[in-house]
Formats: C-alpha cells, structure tokens, sequence
C-alpha cells in the first residue's frame, strides 16, 4: 500500500526521472559534437526566459491539452483513441466552415460558434469508431488509425478542391474574416496596461483549454455520467450489473473525446493560423496520448504534461532555430522525456520506496 | 547579414529547400560571408522566424515554399526596413519580393524528352503529395509530351495526402513499377524523398527517369534521361548577392529559372533531333509562339 | 497456546516431519503478513490450517511454494533443510499447490494446462501424448475424470480444480497444498474431493488445506493450525478440538455456528415468475420454463449445483439477460409486470422497481476493485436523488453514506478511501451486502453471499440477511452450499437443468434428498428425469 | 482486367505486404506474449536505418541485415526493459520508441554521412563508392585484397529468380504467375512469407511457443508452473525485435535502395491493424497483411477511377484502403479477443 508519501509519489518521482532523460539527452547532444550546457539554456532560455517565449510555450501546451483530454476521457472508457489526429484534422474544418460561412460580427461570437463547429467535427468524426465499436465490437485502435488516414485525404480534398482561393498555390483556405480573430494575450494584456509576451500566437483559446479542463474534471470525477464512465471502464460486467448501458457509454465517451480532439483547432487554427492549412494539427494528436499517459489520465497532470510538451516543443523549435543542433535533436529529447517519466518511472519508484521503507523503519 | 528560412520539409528535402541551400552555400564559398539559416519544427513558426530574425537586423531574408505567404503578408509591413524574399508565391508588398518559377516550362522540356526517348509511348508522372503545386508540374509535362505524340498517354500517381508522401521511396517505387507494367518508359517524379525511390525502380528496371528540382542525373549515370531543374539556388544567390527588388521576380525559361538539365551522365541519351526539339521549344517559349498553360490560373489542364 | 502435535493421525512414530517450517516472517511493504511462523506437519497426513480473512494463510503457504521469498525463517522437508527460491523449486522438492484462485490458462485445454511448465522437450506432441496416457491412469485411480480435450474455460470450476490437482499429481508432488478448495465447490464435488484426499493421504502424501469451513476440518483433518492476525496461535490435533473451540480460537470471541431465526411470517407476493425461459445466443435453453413466487417476509433458498440455470436467473431478475439471449415468459414484481428486453430491461430500472440485488461474483461484477470504497457503496445507486447535487453527484453525502454504512456493517479496516481491492474478500462482500441491504429492496436477490469469507463474517452476512426478512421483504437466495440453503430458507427450491426440480420446506427435506434433486432425481416418483436435452 | 494487370498486382501486393508481414508477425509474438507494441513503427525504421547506414558504409547488404537487426534489437531491449524489468507503462514505452527512431535515425544519419539524415543510395556509383572506400582499405589491410572483395560484394539485396521460373513461364497463367508473382522476390520475401508457417508450428507446436501463448493469457500460471516469465516475455520482444529488424531492412535495402527519414511512412501502425485483425493469429497475419498490400496495390493501379459519370478522386482512391479496413473489419471480423494478460506488467499475486 502506501510505502511512501504522497508527494513523494507525485514530485519527487517525475522529477528525478526528468533529470534522468535530460542526462541521458545530455549524452546524446555531447555525442554529436555539441554543447548540452548551450543546448539546455538555449532550450530554456528561449522556452521560459521570456514572456515571449512563454507565449509559444502556453500555445503549443494548449494544442496539448486539448488532444491530452481527449485522449482521457476515453480512456477512462478504457477506449484507447489513437485516433486525435484525425478528429482534430476534423474539428479544423468544423471551424473553418463556421468562420468562412457565417457572418459573425465579433470574435466574442465567433468563438463558441466556432466551438461548436470544431467540437461537432471532431466528435462526429468519433462517432464511427464508436458505434462500431459499440455495437460490431470492431477494435477501436485500429478504426481510429484508419480514421486518422481517411481524414487526411478529406481535408487535403475539402483544402485543394473546394476551400482553396483561386490562384492559390496554398492547400489552404481563405483567412477568415478579421472580424472572428481571437484577441491574443498580448493584446489582453496591453490592455491590463502591461507588455507581455508581444507576437506570439497564444491567445484566448488557452482559457478555453483551462476551462476544459476542470469540466473535464468535473466530468470524470463529479458526475453521474463520469462516474458510469470510469465503471464502464474499469470493469464491463460490473457496469451491466449497475445498469449502465456499454453502448451509451462508449458513444458518449468517444463522442466528447473526439470533440474535445476537435475543439484543438480553436487554438491552432482560428488563434494562430487565422485561417485552415492541410497540416494544421502537426502530430498534436500523437502528442496528446504521450500527454495522457504521463499524466496519468488527470486534468492536473495533462496541464503539467502539456507544459512539458510545450516547453520542449518550443525549447526545441529554439534549438532548431538559433543553433546549428539538428532540430530532430528534439525529437529524441522528447522520447526519452516520454521514455524516463512515462514508462521508467518504476525504475525510479522502485528504489526510493526502499529508502522511504527504510526511513519509517529506522522511525519507529 | 542575409538568412535563409527553410520550409517545413527541412534543408535537405532532396528538393527545393535542399536546391535553396545550395544557392546559399555557394553565395558563402564565393563571397566568405555567412548567413543565418533556420529549419522550423512547426507551422505557429513561420512567424516567429520571420520577427525574431527581422529584429536581429538580418536582411535581406529569404523563405522558400508558398507557405510563408500568408504570414508573410502579415509580417512585412511591421519591418519596413527589411527586405524579404519569397519563392513559389506571390506576396503583395513593398519590401517583398516574390519569385515564381515557371515549372510547367521545364515541365514542358522534359515532356518533349520524355515523348522522344519513349518506344512505347506511354510516359509516367509520380507526384508527391496530391497538391496545386505539383499539379502545375504534372501539366507542363503532359503538354510537353502531348506535343510530341498526341496519341501517347501519360500516366498520373499521386503518393498520398499527407506529408509523409514526400519520405516513402518505397510506394514510390510501387507507383513505379505500376506504371511501368501500364507500359510506361519514361517516368517523371516530383515527389522530393519519394523520387528516389522512383528513380531506384526505373533504373532497376531498365527504364529512363526524369529528376527534378536539382541535378538528379548523377543518381543513376545513363539512367536518369534529364532532371527538370528548377534554379532555386540561383534566386537564393541572387538575392544575397544583389539584394532584393520589391515586385515579382518570375525565374522561366528565358531567365534560366527553369530548364532540363544535360551534362556527362546523360549527354549519351540526348540524341541530336531531341536536342535539336529542345532547343526550338526553348526559343518558341521564349518568343511566346509557345504558351504553356500554368494549371494554377484556372485549375485545369488542356491536355489529360 | 502454541501447542505442536507431535503426531498426525497415521502411526509414523519417529519419522521426520514431511514439512517443517521455522520462524518464518514474510511482510508485504508496511504490513507483516507471517509473524515468526512454525509449523509441523506430518508425513502422511491432511492438516489443516483456519483464520480470519487475511490472518496469513495463503501467504504462508505460497512462501512453501516459493511464490514468496520469506523475510526470514527456514523451511525443512522431510527434516532436510530446503532453500525454495521459486516454484520450479517447490516443484523439485515435491510440492504442488492449487492455489484460491486458479493458474489455469482459460483458452488453453486441460491437457496443454496440465503440462504447461512440465514439458518432457522441446517439442510437444511427445509430452502431450505421454500426459494423456498418466492422466488416464490418474484419472483410474483417484476417479479424477476430465476430458482432456476440453477447454478450461469451458469446464465447471469443480473440473477446473481437478485439472489443478491433477497438475500437481502429475509433477509427483509428495505434498499438496490446497487453499480453499471448497469454496466454489458444490456439496457432491466436495465429497469428491475429500475422497480423493483421503485416497491421497493413504498412498502417504501430506496434504495441507486451507479452508473457512469448520465442519470440513472437523470431517477430513487430522490435525490443524488456526492463524490470527499473522501469527500461529495454535496447533492441534483435529480429534481434541471442536468446531466451537476452533471458531473461538479463530476470531478470538464466541461465534454463533447457527443462524437463529423466528418462523417466518409470509405477506403479500412481491415476485411472480411465470414460464420463464431463455435461450442464449449458441441456442442453448438455459431457463426451460421457471415458475416461482416470494412473498413479502420470506425467503426462497434455491439450491443447486452451479451451471444449472441459477446464474441466468438472478441476471434476468437483475435486468441484464445474456447478450443475444432470448427471453419469454412473465416476470411481476409487486404486481407489475417487468420488461425482459429493450431499453427498460436494464438493472437501473430494476433497481427503481425495488429490486436490490447481491451478485455472485462480487470481484467480477458486484465491485469496482479500484474504485474507492465509498464509490462502491454508491455504485448502482450513484443516481440517487440523495447522492445527487445539482448534475453533479454529492460526494460528501455519499461518504458519510458509506461511513455510517462501513460502520454498521463492521467492515474491516473502517476505512471508505481504502480501494476495494484491497479490503480481504470477507470485507469485499461486507461491503456489497451492506449497499444492497440497506437500500432496504421489497425484493433482494442474493447469489453465493458467503462464497471465501470467514466465519466471523458468515455470522454477520447471515444475520443481516434474517433481519431484512423479518423487516417484510422478500428474498431469492441462491447458494450451492447446502448448509446455508437449508439453514437460512424458509422454502427451498431445487434447480437443474433450467427447471425447478421441487420445492421442499427446510423442515421437511434432508439434505440427501436434496441431493438427489440436484442430480436431477425426483426421489417422489422414484423416475430418474432424463438427462439428454430436449432437442 | 486482364491477366497481365492481375499479375502485377499481385506482385506489387506481395512486394507491399512483406514488411507488414514481418512487423505483423512481430507484434504477434510480442503481443502473444502480453507485452503490448505500438513501437513496431520506431522499430522498422531503426532497423532500415542501421541496414541502410552499414550497407553503405561497408558495401556488403549482409553486414547490413545484421545492423538493422540489432538497431531493431536495441530498441526491442529497451521496451523490455521498461515494460517487463520495470512494468512500467507499455503504450507509452512505444510511442517513446517511436520517437526515439524517429530523431535517432536523421540524427546518427546526418553525424555520419551529412545528407539530411538520409544515407547514400545503396547502387554502385560515387555517392556509395566514396563512403565505401575508407572500410575496403581497412578491410584488406586485414584481410587482404581477396577477402575484402567478397566482403564488399553487393550493397543491396537483389531478387531470387525461382528455380524453372523461365521455364515455366509458357505454361498458360500458371507460368507468369509463377515466374513474376512468386519468383523474382528478394530473400526476405520468402523468409517473411516462411514465418508464417514456422510461428504457427513454434506457437502450436512447441514448448516455448506453449509457454508464450500461455503467459501472455495468465501469466501466473507460468509463474506458478515454476518458469520465468520475464525471461519468456524478453525472449518475444527479442524475437519481435528481430523480425521487425528483417521488416526495416528489407524496406531500405530490397524494395529501395537507401534509407530516407521517416521512410516506414506509417506501416508500424497498419501492421498493428493488420495483428488485431488477424485476432493474433499467424495465419490471420498472412490475409491480412495480404489484404493490405493488395489493397494498396489496386490503389496504385488505379489512381483515378473513371466510373463514366464521374471519375473518383485521387484522394479517395488513397484513401480506399483504410475506408474499406473499416468496412470489412464492422461487416465480417467482429469483436476481437486480444490476449488476456496483454498491457498488464505482471505483478505477483495470489
Ligand atoms: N501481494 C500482496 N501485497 C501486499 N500485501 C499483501 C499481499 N498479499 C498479502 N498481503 C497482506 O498479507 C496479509 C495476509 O494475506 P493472506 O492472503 O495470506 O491472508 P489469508 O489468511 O489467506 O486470507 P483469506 O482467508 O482471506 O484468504 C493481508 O492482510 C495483506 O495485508
Ligand atoms: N495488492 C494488495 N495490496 C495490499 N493489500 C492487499 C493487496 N491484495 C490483497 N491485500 C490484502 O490482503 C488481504 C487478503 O486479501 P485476499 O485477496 O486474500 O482476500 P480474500 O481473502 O482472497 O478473499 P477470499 O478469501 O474470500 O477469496 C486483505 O486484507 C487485503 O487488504
Ligand atoms: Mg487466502
Ligand atoms: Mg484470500
């Protein structure tokens, strides 16, 4: 049972473990031939050094959160949905088509309508792996991935053939009306009277995010439906004993998920982007299971999560940028961030159970 | 300090960014200057890149890929100051030049090659990723060969939708050998990284390929009838040297923007009539007596 | 009181011990499951070792196996010192186990089970067809048939206890450890099993069980141990002690063996079955047209050897048929009638109509094992205008729920952020019986209440369950332990084969004769009834 | 439709479905085995790389196999070191693996050869010959000129021509069947296609394969059975290490010639698809991955299908293959039972 304190549990282990990747990543760096001392302030410098920098930081994790909780609460489900790439490919069109095609005077409206559009996307994308799931008990890893594919190929059609401006060489669509741009929080916070953070794409979406956040929490852990969800997921004869209808279940799961993977495009496309590119979700999907899993399927720990991913991805894009590091240096980086907190984090525990065991011991 | 802002493929895309780098290594050995270059990990980036290295005092800046446009449109005004460069899209702004290539010319050459080293009169065209771009490539190619026999056929793959089309050699060489069994003996690839693979299975099989952006002939020497190259590196240079002048700067045919490569590896396919074709196709694009229809203008192309 | 018996019940004078164990200490992270343990058992003789849930039994003797390393002690076999550092150890030196929960491979066939780990090379048609020759001649002499073939998952569990045996038997094990054995085996298999015991001490194997079951120990044992709370605190032979003596010794205070109850006063009906039948999705007729009625104020004991239908039963009562099972026939509760298919078949709705319901399986489906004990105490009744605040679910109350609960109830350690999984299986099924009881159902449905749990709690289980029916409620008791029917019932029905066989009064009945009805034998007509299937 | 098209897309099928195969068959025993693998992508494309890297450096494909073997190994080792030595999480120990291969490869590739992370297009000529050189020098100061000679022998694996493949080829569509559908593949073809029949008898018919299947259902029964199931467990990720090594190089050595970033272009996770579909079986690997590469290969055939009123998309003829995935996987396979034990890491109790 509990052989060690509780913080001990949550701190102390992620953040030895992070030391360790981050050796280990020193390692690599030395053996290119590079400085890891340059490679770390670069990263950090550039990634938390500013408000400019934390701009990027909170955008990228923003990205993050959203297909992290994704990835959540259908795991709760014990619904494994690889499928956020796709969803969020998705709910990017959902926004583009409601910012492109309804005349909305104010960003103030556009935002929820464009919520709704990415969230309806995103989940109806969902939808499909769900009910077969649910009622072919087709495996769900592999719709979803199928899903993944099937969403490129639509979206490049939509992109080339249908949204894209005459003329354009861009596989992208039109910008949106001015009048839909979400205020930045630079902008929010030139009005607070302060410089922060000027030209960078974090904006309102990452209180969206937050928000989320705690709803998803309330979800989970506060409602009846969360509740019917962490059964389901834990134990299907328990949830038919209870009453609690597979079906239902797994639908409204995955369908909340994929709206969640959708509601990503807020951020990217209708903050940063300001218009819809084939390539708009870049990996975010794949990130958010990394982000889930290290957080261990909680809102807390995706936010934290998220900032790690946020802080490599834009410490990395620093890297990449300023030095002459290869910037798939990153990459590695963030496998063996994954790799150490992820999935060595035993190799960690393991021992300092023994020393805490042995401190009570020693105590009493 | 001049810099150099590669598109999301990265610097050695076996493509153009590869081709701009290229111009700028060169810019470097000649002059013994230096220059900044960046590699970007994400779309939000592009903007970043642009500012952070636009108040560095770097100047002028070039960025390859259309993708830039847009941000860049938002960016320029903010650095008067500052001259930008940007190939393969037009941006409309004081301190930006544009430079566009006129690939469906070149396209259009190694057409006319591809129809006159074809027994069979059935050529290939291998795109990479499904997008307007290379559609643009794929047309000047088809009218080239259409040119020669009208009565040929070009076949038309495409690797996929997403950007991991421009890595897959493997399907790459599928398309090929595909294309190969529908008669095809000529094979044309716009497909970066894919390319090779294509050009791996045509030489395999004892066909003729067609490189593109770069010099690709040396791949495979006798087996790699002609590269369509497209001087990326020649505008990169020329920016750096020269400086940038705002406006559209189209890099075709006649300002050696574009063309089909010859040299030592595949001067012994070039017969005299081929050249003696390429040659007149030049001049009469050149005058104008020939038009080569850009599928960009209207989304379409006259010939199929 | 730590009295070691020298001898068991066989003369074998001055031989050494068959398993000797030492002052052996075993804790798992801050809890000390084996405190300073010794032991003596005799060879050829069955000992048998009681205690409370969690008192260290089935730790103890997984340390003998080598599943467990022990903190410190010894082990000496057949008075040799031994160092057990794994199973395949245990193995060499002659032990075999079956543990509480089986190591069987569910898709694998019995054959493939049994040489798992005992293979003779590297190839297995050789061992597979050697296997088939000892099971035969196994099967010849300590009457353990199975089929070889057949699946695991498709046997009874008192097949797959065979299989588990007959594992052991076949890697020669000298001594044999078995951890409650009976618990999922109906009275007859039990029978059996004893017989193959006593067949087995006689051949001059030493066998050690393990059980909850003081007329068992009283029956089969020649000697026996009874452990509390992680230490020995007695050992005696079997014929000096008595079962009163042993429950005392167990739980450490006088426990009532009997459950004392007044006559009932039957009401209204409250359950009207009519012609219930099921056929599942294979197109098995699982229910062949059941009739039964409770009424408010008694209970129904419904006996029968698992598999003959009860399962289907109580999970169509329940609400939650079989997938692609089809049903027919009438189901009223207080004089409604209750819909066997679409969306208001569901146990949800089951539950509004007053219907509360014990599983069998209480890991399986009655628990979440890692939810919060307090989250189990809610669970299927998490919607519950008083759980409910607002959308949100009224956590509080639902803690203070559960703690006053948890309390009533006795639940041990009294702790509801405990997770499930880590209560004993005693306190697991205190905790299902206490959510359903006191919701207080006009119809409660109660499948194995006491399957593993000690007899402390066994007492507590059966009391509550008494108390609900002289509250006026009416109750379905399945159980294959016939003591249990017949001690808690006001009637008994007898299920085989998807029918009732008969329907007896407690006071009227002995338990042979229901035993003949749970073979499919009406001994009335003195008529076999036919044991094929209708087509 | 005629034979000649029928035949080469066939062909094309078999070249496609080989490193599925092997990646499937990989996923089979590390997942029979209940070590989930969702880096059998990370894995392929270490393994292409190593390949391709030491065929190029020392000429000799072989050499080369036996890199992207290890590559492959190496990260198989790490897996299990995380997931079975330390239970930790197994997803995520593969999504580390796969990003871990995926920088790895363009780093190690860029550090040794400068072209981007790609390697030298493994044909003779002077991009090969220049990286080749340096090790041909060193090889014969040992060895001396001969040895050296052999050793450098072919950087790439060439195709098999089948016994009586010419001679065949007369015979009516047997012979062309014959001749380009199954002779004229390269060695690991062959060795993918014989795994198929070799796992089935090492899972059915074997101790070990007993063991695998058992301890990737209930892993205390192997344990209580007295036999490590670590060392069993390790022992299936070494074998799926293996054969996804065999999967990577072939992609870079047999069907190309030369590695390029991210080469494995999503096959990992279609060969994960191809494993559930196949419900783990070895023979279920065999028609599924069949049905993907045949799937793709009329794909390419037929880029633009012109149906008269209206020709189909290209984009959605590349996405044929996943769309009807889902379609046969809702109409005909159901519920897939994967292995009990799978993705648990196996913590002793009773
Ligand atoms: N795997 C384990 N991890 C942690 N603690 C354990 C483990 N196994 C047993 N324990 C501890 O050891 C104690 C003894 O458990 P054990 O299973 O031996 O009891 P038992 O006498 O067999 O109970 P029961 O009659 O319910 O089977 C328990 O109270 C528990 O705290
Ligand atoms: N993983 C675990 N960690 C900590 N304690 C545990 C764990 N598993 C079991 N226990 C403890 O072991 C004790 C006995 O648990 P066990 O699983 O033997 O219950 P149970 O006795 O099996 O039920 P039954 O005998 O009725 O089947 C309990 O007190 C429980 O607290
Ligand atoms: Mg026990
Ligand atoms: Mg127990």
């Amino acid at each position: 049972m509990d052989t060690m304190p509780k913080w001990a549990d949550v701190i102390l282990t992620p953040l030895i473990s992070l030391v360790l990747a981050m050796a280990i990543s020193a390692l690599v760096i030395l053996a290119i031939g590079e400085s890891p001392v340059v490679a770390l302030t670069t990263m950090i410098d550039g990634a938390l050094g500013s408000s400019y920098g934390w701009g990027f930081t909170l955008y990228y994790a923003t990205n993050f959160i959203f297909t992290g909780l994704a990835v959540m609460v259908a795991y709760h489900a014990s619904l494994f949905n690889i499928g956020g790439e796709g969803q969020a490919a998705m709910g990017g069109l959902g926004v583009a088509l409601v910012l492109l095609y309804l005349p909305l005077p104010h960003w103030a409206l556009a935002l929820p309508a464009a919520m709704i559009g990415a969230a309806a996307f995103g989940a109806a994308w969902a939808l499909v792996p769900a009910w077969l799931q649910a009622k072919r008990g087709s495996h769900i890893v592999i719709t979803t991935i199928m899903f993944n594919f099937i969403a490129a190929a639509a979206l490049n059609y939509v992109l080339v053939n249908l949204l894209r401006p005459v003329g354009s060489m861009d596989p992208a669509s039109g910008r949106f009306p001015e009048s839909t741009h979400l205020p930045k929080l630079s902008d929010m916070a030139l009005a607070l009277g302060f410089e922060w953070g000027r030209n960078t794409p974090v904006n309102i979406s990452f209180f969206v995010a937050v928000i989320a956040c705690i709803l998803v929490w309330l979800l989970i852990w506060r409602s009846r439906l969360g509740f019917e969800i962490r059964a389901f997921g834990k134990s299907e004869p328990a949830a038919l004993y209870a009453g609690i209808n597979p079906v239902r279940i797994t639908v409204i799961a995955m369908l909340i998920s994929g709206g969640l993977a959708g509601l990503m495009a807020i951020n990217s496309v209708m903050g940063e982007a300001e218009r819809l590119v084939l390539n708009a979700v870049e990996g975010a999907g794949f990130i958010g299971i990394a982000v889930a899993l290290m957080g261990r399927n909680h809102p807390l720990g995706i936010v934290l999560a998220a900032l790690l991913f946020g802080f490599l991805y834009q410490g990395g894009g620093e890297l990449a940028l300023w030095t002459s590091i290869p910037r798939e240096l990153i990459i590695v980086i963030q496998a063996l961030v994954i790799l150490f907190t992820g999935a060595l984090d035993n190799m960690v525990r393991m021992p300092l159970e023994r020393i805490f065991l042995a401190m009570r011991n020693r105590g009493s | 300090e001049p810099a150099l802002i590669f598109d999301l493929g990265g610097k050695f895309d076996k493509s153009f960014n590869e081709a701009a780098f290229m111009g700028a290594q060169r810019w470097a050995e000649e002059t013994g200057g230096t220059y900044k270059e960046l590699e970007m990990q994400s779309e939000a980036q592009r903007e970043q890149a642009l500012r952070r290295l636009a108040e560095t005092g770097a100047n002028p800046i070039v960025m390859t890929g259309f993708a830039f446009g847009d941000v860049l449109n938002q960016v320029a005004p903010d650095y008067p100051d500052t001259q930008f460069a940007i190939i393969d899209m037009v941006v409309e702004q004081p301190n930006v030049q544009s430079v566009v290539f006129t690939e469906e010319q070149g396209s259009y050459l190694a057409g006319i090659m591809a129809a006159m080293a074809s027994q069979s009169g059935t050529a290939g065209f291998i795109g990479g990723m499904d997008i307007p771009l290379i559609h643009k490539f794929e047309c000047g190619f088809s009218q080239g060969f259409k040119a020669v026999k009208p009565d040929g056929a070009v076949l038309i793959n495409y690797t996929g939708t997403t950007p991991a089309a421009w890595n897959d050699p493997v399907k790459g060489g599928e398309l090929a050998k595909a294309q190969i069994s529908q008669g095809a003996d000529v094979i044309y690839a716009a497909a970066g990284g894919t390319g090779i693979g294509v050009l791996q299975a045509a030489a395999d099989a004892g066909i003729l390929s067609v490189g593109v952006d770069s010099n690709q002939n040396h791949l495979h020497p006798g087996k790699v009838l002609t590269s369509m190259v497209k001087r990326v590196d020649n505008a990169v240079y020329d920016a750096f040297t020269n400086g940038v002048q705002p406006g559209v700067k189209v890099m075709d045919l006649k300002a050696g923007g574009v063309d089909v490569a010859i040299d030592d590896n595949n001067q012994p396919l070039i017969t005299p009539e081929m050249q003696a074709a390429i040659d007149d196709a030049r001049a009469k694009i050149a005058s104008g007596e020939i038009v080569v229809h850009d599928y960009m203008t209207d989304n379409t192309c006259p010939v199929q | 009181m730590d009295a070691t018996v020298q001898n068991g019940g066989r003369p074998a004078a001055a031989a050494p011990a068959a398993i000797e164990l030492r002052g052996i200490s075993k804790s798992f992270g801050p809890v000390q499951a084996n405190r300073d343990i010794d032991l003596r058992v005799e060879k050829g003789t069955i000992h048998g070792i009681i205690g409370e849930n969690g008192a260290g039994k089935s730790t103890l003797m997984s340390i003998l196996y080598g599943f467990y390393k022990p903190d410190a002690g010894e082990i000496r076999l057949g008075g040799r010192p031994m160092t057990i550092t794994d199973s395949q150890a245990a193995i060499r030196a002659g032990i075999g186990m079956v543990f509480q929960h089986f190591k069987l491979v569910q898709n694998f066939t019995v054959l493939e089970n049994i040489i798992l780990g005992a293979e003779d090379g590297r190839l297995l048609r050789p061992s597979l067809s050697r296997a088939r020759g000892v099971l035969r001649q196994l099967a010849r002499d300590y009457e353990l048939n199975v089929d070889p073939d057949e699946t695991i998952e498709e046997l009874s569990v008192g097949h797959q206890q065979r299989v588990e045996i007959l594992k052991a038997l076949y890697r020669r094990a000298d001594i044999l450890i078995l951890d409650e054995p009976t618990g999922v085996l109906t009275p007859a298999e039990a029978d059996h099993l004893f017989r193959i015991l006593r067949g087995l001490r006689d051949e001059g194997k030493t066998i050690v069980l393990i059980t909850h079951k003081l007329r068992e120990i009283m029956e089969i044992t020649d000697t026996v141990s009874v452990m509390r709370r992680g230490e020995m605190v007695a050992s005696v032979k079997t014929a000096e002690t008595s079962p009163e003596g042993l429950a005392e010794l167990m739980v450490g205070r006088k426990v009532l063996l009997n459950v004392h109850k007044a006559p009932a006063r039957p009401g209204q009906a409250v359950l009207e079955v009519c012609n219930l039948k099921i056929v599942d999705d294979t197109g098995v007729e699982r229910l062949r047209g059941i009739d039964l009625t409770i009424r408010a104020g008694e209970i129904l004991g419904i006996a029968g050897v698992s598999g003959n239908g009860q399962t289907q039963l109580l999970e169509v009562l329940g609400g939650y048929p079989e997938k692609g099972s089809t049903l027919s026939g009438e189901i009223r509760v207080n004089g409604t009638l209750l819909s066997l298919s679409g969306r208001t078949c569901n146990a949800a709705e089951r539950r509004r109509r007053g219907i509360g319901h014990i599983p069998e399986d209480r890991q399986v489906e009655g628990l979440i094992l890692d939810f919060a004990a307090w989250e189990n105490v809610a669970f299927g009744y998490h919607d519950a205008p008083e759980y409910s605040r607002g959308p949100l679910m009224d956590h509080d109350a639902i803690r203070r729920d559960a703690a006053a609960k948890i309390q009533r109830f006795d639940v041990r350690p009294p702790n509801c952020y405990l997770a499930a999984r880590n209560f004993s299986g005693g306190n697991q099924q205190k905790i299902v019986v206490a959510r359903e009881i006191e919701r207080n159902p006009d119809l409660l449905l109660i499948g194995q209440p006491t399957r593993g749990v000690d007899i402390g709690a066994i007492e507590f289980i059966h009391k509550r369950i008494v108390d609900l029916r002289d509250a006026g409620k009416a109750i379905l008791l399945v159980s294959v332990e016939l003591d249990e029917i017949m001690s808690l019932s006001d009637r008994i029905a007898v299920m085989f084969d998807g029918r009732i066989m008969g329907e007896r009064l407690p006071a009227d009945t002995t338990a042979s004769e229901l035993g003949l009805l749970m073979a499919g034998v009406d001994p009335t007509f003195r008529q076999p009834e036919p044991l094929t299937q209708d087509p | 439709m005629d034979l000649n098209t029928v035949i080469q897309i066939l062909d094309s099928a078999v070249r496609l479905m080989t490193p599925l195969l092997l990646a499937c068959l990989a996923g089979l025993y590390s997942e029979r085995a209940g070590v989930f693998d969702i880096g059998l992508e990370g894995k392929m494309l270490m393994a292409a790389f190593s390949a391709a890297a030491v065929a190029a450096l020392t000429g000799n494909v072989w050499l080369g196999l036996m890199a992207g073997l290890l590559g492959s190994l190496m990260l198989s080792a790490i897996h299990g070191l995380a997931s079975i030595t330390f239970r930790g999480n197994q997803l995520i120990s593969g999504v580390a693996m796969n990003f871990l291969a995926s920088g790895l490869t363009v780093l190690l590739g860029q550090k040794i050869f400068g072209l981007g992370g790609r390697t030298p297009t493994l044909t003779p000529g002077a991009e090969l010959e220049a990286q080749v050189t340096p090790f041909r020098i060193w090889l014969s100061g040992i060895t001396g000129p001969d040895a050296a000679g052999w050793l450098t022998a072919t950087p790439r694996l060439s195709d098999i021509t089948l016994p009586l493949a010419e001679t065949l080829r007369p015979v009516p569509v047997i012979g062309p069947l014959y001749a380009e559908v199954i002779s004229g593949h390269s060695i690991l073809v062959y060795v993918a296609f014989l795994m198929v029949p070799l796992t089935w008898w090492v899972l059915y018919r074997t101790r070990f394969g007993l063991r695998l299947r058992a301890v990737g259902e209930n892993p205390a029964s192997v344990d209580t059975a007295g036999v490590s199931v670590t060392r069993l467990r390790f022992a299936a990720v070494a074998i799926a290490g293996l054969l996804c090594g065999l999967a990577g190089a072939y992609l870079a050595t047999g069907l190309s010639a030369g590695f390029v970033k991210e080469m494995t272009a999503g096959r990992g996770f279609i060969a994960l698809a191809a494993l559930i579909f196949a419900k783990w079986r070895p023979w279920g690997a065999l028609g599924a991955t069949f049905l993907f590469g045949l799937l793709e290969a009329v794909a390419n055939r037929y880029p633009n299908l012109d149906l008269g009123i209206v020709t189909v998309p290209s984009m959605f003829m590349n996405a044929l293959p996943y769309i009807l995935t889902v379609i046969i996987l809702a109409g005909f396979v159901g519920r897939a039972i994967p292995p009990r034990a799978g993705g648990e890491p196996y913590v002793k109790e009773r």
